[in-house]
């Protein structure tokens, strides 16, 4: 459905050159909950970015549904949507939320009375009262203003919905409830989804498949079960042996990989992970290695491709 | 030690050092310290020969001589004895178009010099002026300033007045000391120093006095002039100014409502200026209609322009003007003379209730002077509120050349003024001599004047009030204003008093 | 560092050049600067040799750079009025308002520093109303009617402190304080609110939580991370003064470069206010230029070109 | 102890802060500035006398509570017997004007500037940064100076003195608004849903720039006064017969040994309208601002 | 043999804000063994942070107060102390706390050596050459490398995991006897947040000293705490040995929580997580009786009337009419 091929994006600020995407190839099918998880600052809401032609790319294409996407026309538009992480920000605390969610289909020259129509469908759907579109966001808490941003994104309908961490600004209690939606809506419009977040046990729970991504490339991707029973990239594997698991008889895996993730600015030459890898060989320092198939997975290392390493924990 | 030095406020400060150089009248405050002419002044307003031991008009088939022996042993500041060279040397300075005075030697065509004190002046024609401005030629030391050049003596003047030069802080003060080889002795200041300071603004003068800082001021304002008579140790005096608040009329532009005489007259009606000198100046001032008690051709009976704001309403309507006539006012403003922004002001404000309605522009007097000289006068359209001399002391002529005659010939040339028949009669009064035949002429033509209001209104003389402890024995000269400062020394009596002064 | 204070004085360089511009137009909106120096019956002879003489014949862009020639070396001409240099005569009333504005500075400060952290600390309560009031004051009472009052009150009535001129210390307390005056309350706020924010950081929290005593949290610790937007406004505030403290040293009559600015501006003397508006131009870059270096000293993160 | 008595505490100053504007609605202020509109706007009508009728035996008249006052002139009168009253309702009319033309003036070209560089950034942005930067480095009274006397004061020179040196304030932080208005995720989404640059323009940026902006104005209005009085006070600003607060106060320093009133009374004029002014422009700001209105 | 280096007892922390009261620690009890390690759970605004903050004397000012209830420290009364003493006998000497946000709780402008010097001068009152030899120690024991050349670095000059560390060497620096940590690992990422839970234990087990751990990540309370207090709208709902908790969580909403958490290695079948009803109450408008009421699948009538004690049952403390 959503291609990207060898995405790139550079930022200019202060003279220096931010690698936000360093070059991500990505294939999210129709139907699908495709995630992407990385730490801090790898480029997911940059990736983001680009696909909604919100962030310019420096090199590379992408194809939406066979068609190659240059221009963002508004039949794209129509098509995909987006939900941020903050529910604040997301919401002009000037409008009405009825103003907010009719908007998009104002700007696609919907008429009236089809908006009201699909306005009230929408809203029963996210599970919102009717009259809450004459109330102002500030009048709505976290949740429910995330439920006003989810029904924003399904007022057009749309084939694929980008989630850049849909829930990590919500109560701990809430974020069930957000994302048992989500899936409702999934199951019952037949959405893809682009599912962004850092919280591994959330990826798992909700994701078909994933991608992993380090310092804007993507390590290793496949099939969500597959990579979390058995990671293969050394970086995969420190993140999800990293996150306490909520059983204290589980005692806690200590540390594998050391250091912390290096700059978007300089990053490190040949592999970016190479610097806190625990595997690396003299290789690693110089070439970057290319996404390969191993079974179902693809992953980026030399260290796999060699053979060189025990796989499995 | 503190009887040595003085220290004394001008309100005003002259801009220019350099006497072929002035363009304004305060300039004769700095002026009058450090050099002299042929002829003076004396406190009694009598012409008395000063830096001239003798002096004596030859006239020879119609072009006139002027036979001039110059006092010996009179020394410049650096010792050099003063000769006629150097008043051929001042001369062809003021005859320079960079001169501001070169009016005053308009007809002198040339200084012959027959010995270092002998010399003789030929004029191109008869002029009474010349005379009657104290032979206004003044002793450059020439070698001095040849050797310094025109930024040296800026710098550091020298002539053959009673005062040295010491230093100058622009807006802040003036330090000269006495000149000790000073050629006249009757009038050598008493004190070694003298520290001028300069401190325009009114309330801060009076401070300055009053606190002790300083033991002289002049242009005591108006409202404290009564309360400084009764401070203790004080004397005070009151001088007339020998200039007039003037009300200048743009009568020449094509487009001026003041063209027409009785749109002048209608000016010289609507102001109360007895209420304005009763009120405003606290009685310090003096009604004139033209020119002043000690002039030449002073008439006294002729009467000031009375107060009738229906009678200037009236004339304005004959004039076509019954719906008022919008004019610029241009204010010029000098701290010499009190109040004068206000009295400005409140002229216009007079002027308005009568229909003549004023945009007033406040100008500082020199700003005046520096607005575009791109032709012979300063442009000036409408009514132009000033301090102006007509003459005083001795006569009009010079003044009446200056804003009367269409040509400006006169002192200043800021005429805007035009009638060919008043400028014949001020040529006449040019060239003739006599005395008593121009005392009638003047006469007529101040009458004449008055009745047109041609060449602007004079409207009051402002008299000035000068305060100084008792410990200071002051008599003013009438030079500079009266602050010439020839006369001034320590009173170890506290029982001097200023000489009496004519009235 | 380097790097960030070449691009401040390459900004500031830029903006002494924007204000000698703006002079340059104003020079020439005056109309035929030849008029002016010229006497009235000049010749026009003399103004062709005198026209050709100061270059008034090339083309515009190189009157504009022979005139910044001649402002770098200093150069305004002579004042009409005083025939001397003009920029000499602005100099020698520097020192005047030199010791006006430090005098109103540091009146600013003293009370400033006290009243934004107290007022700061304690929310609400008296110190803070009297900041607050104070700070709407400051910013409503225009210095010069301060300036009038203080007279009124300290000179006229009370007689205790000379309300004109310049001389002794007690000269400069008036008017040092009608100059301080909207700084104080300008940098009143500026210190509360700095205050405020800093006071709730987590760094002041940290630093309380190890037990530093609050003296030294306030007056060491906050009070340096209030140091930057605090000596952003005595710069601008200082610089404003150096460059012309003209209605207080006008109603003070302190023989300062404003007064005379002023007194030009009457006169038309041109030269006078062109040295003037010039000099106040290149006080305010190099004021704030300082303010930028003490930046560097007070953060480390500029010092480190962050 | 607690909660009550912190209560109860406030209330004893809730006038106080009425006062100073923190409270809810600023009744005072709100009344001076109408009356110094209603003074603008209807002086003719309500000034006892004309504002430069002279009438010199009256002159320096206290105000009528004092000894020798006169009830014809409540404030008293001037030095030229002017009724001071009478001069500061046509001041209020001059500062009004004044500071209706320099806000409106400066605030469309700072607004029209600012709005530029922030929306379109890149050079655009640079230049207009630049000029930003150079007019703050001109402080602006020796830039007055500097025109004065070169062209001639008066009501025009002190308006375009006046938007020459606030058109910063509006651009500044105009660009600042749109710049971090611009970062907002409601934009991007508005973007992403496809609505056109205009409609984002009015819909999203121009209501909070709208809202700055008449913050700004209001303030400015307090400071535009204060600037324009300190023009006229050194004679730069409004010339006679125009009458001005800050040429009241001029004319007064010389009397200011024997008439007090001359310069108090102009003097808290231009106090009580800027003061007014800052206070409604606080509330304005904390009224119009949810964020505010939430905490 | 575990002697309690902190006891709490119904305390009670008040916000007094324009808008009204926020009672954010609503009669909490709890107590910290030497060496224990007990875990503050719950989610945002439960008021964690200001029970924390209630130990340390740092409530926001001027609204903060405590309003009842005690605080012991070795047996010490701390909960009427004034603030010098707090400062000069208490704060970085017996109590000391790592903060959440690395980024913000370093001071920018003072360098690095110069922060950690401080509490050691203050509470040691040693000269500056020794505290500052001494703040290298303690940062080559929190693991920075190359600390001489550290100390004279500025926060910004380091990353987020390594001012982390810093925080802990200056909170340790003078070996408190109760450790505080708010939320520590929050702001780091995962792979770093391993590395500061480890260093952690290892201060603990140098110093022996009590921690109280702040977290609203379950998983990160698991894997440290030896026990965990589990808050809820002001009020402390269940506290218990951390095995227990995890294993049978008695409390309506520890349950909830527990069950609401995707976990990774169970994957619940393209299944729904379950989800706590409703919303948290508003702080400043808690209902009558157990707030936790209006979203509880047990709630009975008196529920909605008394507000349930935290009552000791068989190990554990919880406070629910029901479960009890
Ligand atoms: N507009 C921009 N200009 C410069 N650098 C940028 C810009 N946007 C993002 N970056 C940089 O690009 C990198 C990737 O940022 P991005 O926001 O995509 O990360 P992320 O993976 O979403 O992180 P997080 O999990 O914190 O949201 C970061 O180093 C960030 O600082
Ligand atoms: N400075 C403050 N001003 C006003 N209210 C506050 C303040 N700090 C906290 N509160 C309120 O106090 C209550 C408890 O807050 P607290 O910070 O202790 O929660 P928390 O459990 O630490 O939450 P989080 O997980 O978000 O840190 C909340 O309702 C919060 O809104
Ligand atoms: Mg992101
Ligand atoms: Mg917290």
């Amino acid at each position: 459905m959503l291609n990207l091929r060898a995405i790139k994006c550079h930022f200019q600020t202060n003279g220096q050159i931010v690698r936000a995407v360093d070059g991500v190839n990505l294939d999210i099918v129709k139907g699908e909950t495709f995630a992407l998880v990385g730490e801090s600052g790898c480029g997911k809401s940059t990736l983001a970015k680009i696909i909604l032609g919100l962030a310019p790319i420096t090199a590379g294409s992408m194809s939406f549904a066979g068609e190659p996407l240059i221009k963002f026309n508004k039949r794209f538009r129509r098509r995909v949507q987006v939900v941020f992480q903050d529910p604040y920000s997301s919401l002009n605390p000037r409008l009405k939320v009825s103003t907010i969610l009719s908007e998009p289909m104002w700007a696609h020259g919907f008429k009236r009375d089809e908006v009201t129509q699909r306005l009230e469908l929408v809203m029963a759907l996210v599970g919102l009262q009717t009259n809450a579109g004459n109330l102002y966001p500030h009048e709505f808490s976290g949740g429910q203003r995330q439920r006003i941003a989810i029904a924003r994104a399904l007022m057009l309908a749309p084939e694929l919905i980008l989630l850049d961490e849909p829930i990590s600004a919500l109560d701990v209690s809430i974020r069930a409830q957000i994302l048992n939606l989500l899936q409702d809506l999934q199951d019952e419009l037949n959405i893809t989804y682009l599912l962004i977040a850092h919280d591994l046990a959330l990826v798992q729970h909700a994701s078909d498949r994933v991608a992993v991504m380090y310092l804007g490339r993507i390590v290793e991707t496949g099939p969500t079960e597959k990579i979390f029973a058995s990671p293969q990239h050394p970086y995969t594997q420190a993140l999800i042996s990293a996150v306490p698991e909520p059983d204290p008889t589980i005692a806690r895996n200590s540390n594998l990989i050391r250091g912390e993730v290096a700059s978007a600015i300089e990053p490190p030459t040949g592999c970016h992970f190479h610097p806190r890898c625990p595997h690396k060989i003299d290789r690693c320092t110089k070439e970057s290695p290319p996404l390969v198939a191993r079974e179902q997975v693809q992953v980026s290392c030399w260290v796999i491709g060699s053979g060189d390493l025990n796989v499995a924990k | 030690t503190r009887d040595d030095t003085l220290t004394i406020a001008f309100a005003a400060e002259a801009t220019q050092v350099d006497p072929t150089r002035t363009t304004a009248g305060v300039d004769a405050y700095f002026m009058s310290l450090f050099f002299e002419q042929l002829l003076s002044t004396a406190p009694d307003l009598q012409r008395i020969n000063w830096l001239a031991e003798k002096w004596s008009i030859i006239d020879t088939n119609n072009a006139v001589k002027i036979k001039v022996k110059v006092r010996e042993g009179v020394l410049f500041h650096n010792g050099d004895e003063l000769t006629t060279e150097d008043f051929r040397f001042a001369y062809q300075r003021m005859r320079e178009p960079t001169s501001g005075v070169s009016v005053y030697v308009r007809y002198i065509t040339d200084v012959e010099i027959h010995n270092r004190y002998e010399m003789t002046l030929h004029l191109s024609q008869p002029d009474p002026t010349v005379v009657l401005s104290n032979l206004h030629i003044w002793a450059l030391p020439k070698a001095y300033f040849e050797r310094v050049g025109e930024a040296g003596f800026q710098k550091h003047p020298i002539g053959t007045g009673p005062w040295k030069f010491v230093s100058r802080k622009p807006r802040e003060e003036l330090i000269i000391e006495r000149f000790d080889e000073y050629w006249n002795k009757d009038v050598q200041p008493g004190y070694k120093r003298l520290v001028i300071k300069i401190i325009p603004e009114d309330t801060t003068r009076v401070a300055a006095y009053k606190t002790g800082a300083v033991d002289w001021i002049d242009a005591v304002p108006p409202a404290q002039a009564a309360e400084f008579a009764t401070l203790p140790n004080t004397r005070v005096i009151d001088l007339p100014a020998p200039n007039n608040m003037f009300l200048n009329l743009n009568a020449i532009d094509r487009d001026s409502p003041f063209r027409d005489p009785r749109v002048r007259l209608a000016v010289a009606h609507a102001v109360d200026y007895d209420a304005i000198i009763k009120y405003v100046l606290f009685g310090k001032g003096i009604r004139t209609a033209q020119l002043a008690p000690g002039t030449l051709g002073y008439d006294p009976d002729l009467a000031p322009h009375p107060y009738d704001p229906n009678r200037a309403r009236a004339l304005l309507a004959e004039a076509g003007y019954a719906n008022g006539v919008g004019i610029n006012c241009y204010n010029l403003t000098t701290p010499r003379e009190p109040y004068m922004k206000e009295i400005g002001e409140t002229i216009y404000a007079y002027l308005a209730q009568v229909g003549i309605n004023c945009r007033i522009v406040q100008l500082e007097y020199g700003a005046w002077i520096n607005v575009g000289r791109f032709n012979a006068r300063p442009w000036m359209d409408g009514l132009q509120s000033t301090m102006w001399g007509q003459g005083l002391p001795g006569d009009p002529t010079t003044a009446w050349g200056g804003h009367l005659h269409s040509n400006g010939d006169g002192w200043g040339g800021y005429s805007y003024h035009s009638d060919a028949k008043l400028d014949a009669r001020v040529k006449e009064l040019r060239t003739l001599i006599n005395d008593d035949e121009r005392a009638v002429k003047i006469k007529e033509l101040a009458t004449l004047k008055h009745k047109l209001a041609a060449g602007g209104i004079p409207t009051y003389r402002p008299i000035i009030t000068f305060a100084w402890r008792d410990t200071v024995d002051f008599k003013p000269w009438p030079t500079a204003f009266w602050r010439a400062m020839r006369q001034i020394g320590p009173c170890p009596s506290r029982a001097c008093t200023p000489t009496t002064l004519p009235e | 560092m380097a790097r960030y204070l070449f691009s401040r004085l390459w900004q500031g360089l830029i903006a002494i050049l924007g204000a000698v511009l703006i002079v340059f137009i104003a020079q020439r909106l005056a109309g035929d600067p030849l008029a002016l120096l010229l006497p009235m019956d000049a010749s026009e002879a003399d103004f062709e040799a005198l026209r050709v003489e100061l270059g008034l014949d090339q083309p515009l862009l190189v009157q504009f750079f022979r005139f910044l020639q001649s402002v770098l070396v200093g150069d305004f001409g002579y004042s009409y009025q005083w025939q001397t240099p003009a920029l000499d005569l602005i100099l020698d009333r520097l020192p005047a308002t030199l010791e006006l504005a430090v005098a109103g500075l540091l009146f600013a400060i003293v009370l400033a520093i006290p009243l934004g952290v107290f007022s700061a600390l304690y929310q609400d309560s008296w110190v803070d109303r009297v900041a607050k009031v104070f700070a709407m004051l400051g910013q409503a009472i225009p210095s010069f009617w301060i300036g009038l009052l203080l007279i009124l009150f300290f000179a006229v009535t009370l007689n205790w402190l000379p309300a004109y001129g310049r001389g002794n210390l007690s000269h400069l307390v008036l008017p040092a304080i009608a100059l301080g005056w909207y700084p104080v309350a300008a940098m009143t706020r500026t210190l509360r609110s700095a205050m405020l924010d800093i006071l709730q950081s987590d760094y002041i929290r940290m630093a309380r939580s190890v037990g530093l005593s609050e003296r030294a949290i306030i007056w060491k610790y906050a009070l340096r991370n209030a140091a930057v937007p605090l000596a952003t406004m005595i710069g601008v505030y200082f610089a404003n003064m150096l460059g012309g403290a003209f209605v207080v040293e006008v109603v003070f009559a302190w023989p300062g470069v404003g007064r005379t600015v002023v007194e030009a501006v009457f006169n038309r003397d041109f030269p006078v206010v062109q040295a003037g508006v010039i000099l106040s131009a290149v006080v305010f870059v190099l004021v704030n230029l300082l303010v930028d270096l003490s930046y560097g000293l007070i953060d480390p993160r500029i010092r480190h070109g962050r | 102890m607690g909660a009550e008595s912190i209560l109860k505490q406030r209330s004893i100053f809730a006038s106080l802060r009425t006062w100073l504007g923190f409270a809810r609605f600023p009744y005072i202020a709100m009344t001076v500035l109408g009356l110094v509109l209603v003074a603008a706007f209807f002086g003719s009508w309500i000034s006892p006398h004309s504002a430069n009728e002279i009438d010199l035996a009256m002159r320096l008249t206290p105000p009528a509570w004092l000894d020798g006052g006169s009830s014809a002139h409540i404030l008293g009168t001037d030095n030229l017997g002017r009724d001071i009253l009478s001069r500061l309702i046509a001041g209020a009319r001059v500062s009004v004007t004044i500071a209706a033309y320099a806000i409106i003036l400066s605030g469309a070209l700072g607004t029209f500037l600012g709005m530029a560089a922030g929306y379109f950034g890149g050079w655009i942005d640079a230049i207009i940064s630049r000029l930003i930067d150079i007019q703050m480095s001109v402080p602006s009274i020796p830039l007055a100076m500097l025109f004065v006397a070169v062209l001639s004061p008066g009501e025009a020179m002190v308006v375009f003195i006046i938007v020459l040196s606030y058109w910063t304030w509006y651009a500044r932080i105009v660009r600042g608004e749109v710049l971090s208005l611009r970062e907002r995720d409601y934009i991007a989404l508005a973007k992403v849903a496809g609505v056109s640059t205009p409609v984002i323009f009015i819909r999203h940026l121009w209501p909070n720039v709208l809202n700055t902006l008449l913050v700004l104005a209001t303030l400015q209005f307090g400071s535009v006064i204060v600037f324009e009085a300190g023009l006229s006070f050194l004679g730069l600003g409004i010339q006679p017969p125009d009458v001005s607060w800050g040429g009241m106060l001029s004319d007064g320093r010389n009397y200011i040994e024997v008439a007090w009133w001359l310069i108090t009374m102009p003097g808290f004029a231009i106090m009580m309208a800027c003061l007014a002014s800052n206070i409604v422009g606080d509330w304005l700001r904390d009224t119009l601002d949810p964020r505010l209105k939430q905490s | 043999m575990s002697t309690n280096v902190l006891e709490v007892q119904d305390l009670q922390t008040h916000l007094h804000l324009r808008r009204g009261v926020v009672k954010a620690v609503n009669q909490v009890s709890f107590s910290i063994a030497y060496g224990e390690t007990l875990g503050l759970i719950g989610e945002s605004g439960s008021g964690k942070t200001m029970t924390g903050l209630s130990l340390l004397g740092l409530l926001p000012r001027p609204a903060g107060r405590i309003v009842g209830g005690s605080i012991r420290l070795n047996g010490r009364e701390l909960s009427q102390l004034n603030q010098a003493t707090y400062a000069a006998q208490i704060r970085g000497k017996e109590i000391a706390m790592i903060s959440q946000d690395p980024m913000t709780s370093l001071n920018p402008v003072f360098s690095i050596g110069s922060q950690v010097a401080a509490p050691i001068r203050r509470h040691r009152h040693d000269t500056d050459q020794t505290a500052l030899a001494l703040a290298t120690e303690e940062l080559h024991r929190v693991r920075v490398p190359s600390p001489a050349l550290r100390i004279s670095h500025f926060p910004h000059q380091f990353s987020g995991g390594m001012r982390q560390r810093v925080i802990a060497a200056m909170a340790t620096a003078c070996r408190p006897n109760l450790l505080i940590a708010d939320e520590p690992t929050s702001a780091l990422d995962v792979t770093i947040q391993v590395q500061l839970m480890d260093l952690l234990d290892q201060l603990q087990d140098e110093s022996g000293a009590g921690l109280l751990f702040i977290t609203h990540d379950l998983g990160v309370a698991a894997s440290l705490c030896d026990r965990v207090a589990v808050m809820y709208a002001g009020s402390v709902v269940e506290t218990a040995a951390v095995t227990d908790l995890y294993a049978a969580p008695a409390h309506p909403y520890t349950r909830g929580l527990l069950a609401s958490v995707p976990r990774i290695g169970i994957k619940t079948e393209r299944g729904r997580l379950f989800s706590i009803p409703g919303t948290p109450p508003d702080p400043l408008d808690l209902p009558m009786g157990c707030a936790f009421a209006p979203r509880c699948d047990l709630v009975k009538d008196r529920c909605h009337r008394e507000s349930p004690p935290l009552i000791d049952k068989g190990g554990r403390e919880i406070a629910c009419f029901e479960v009890q």
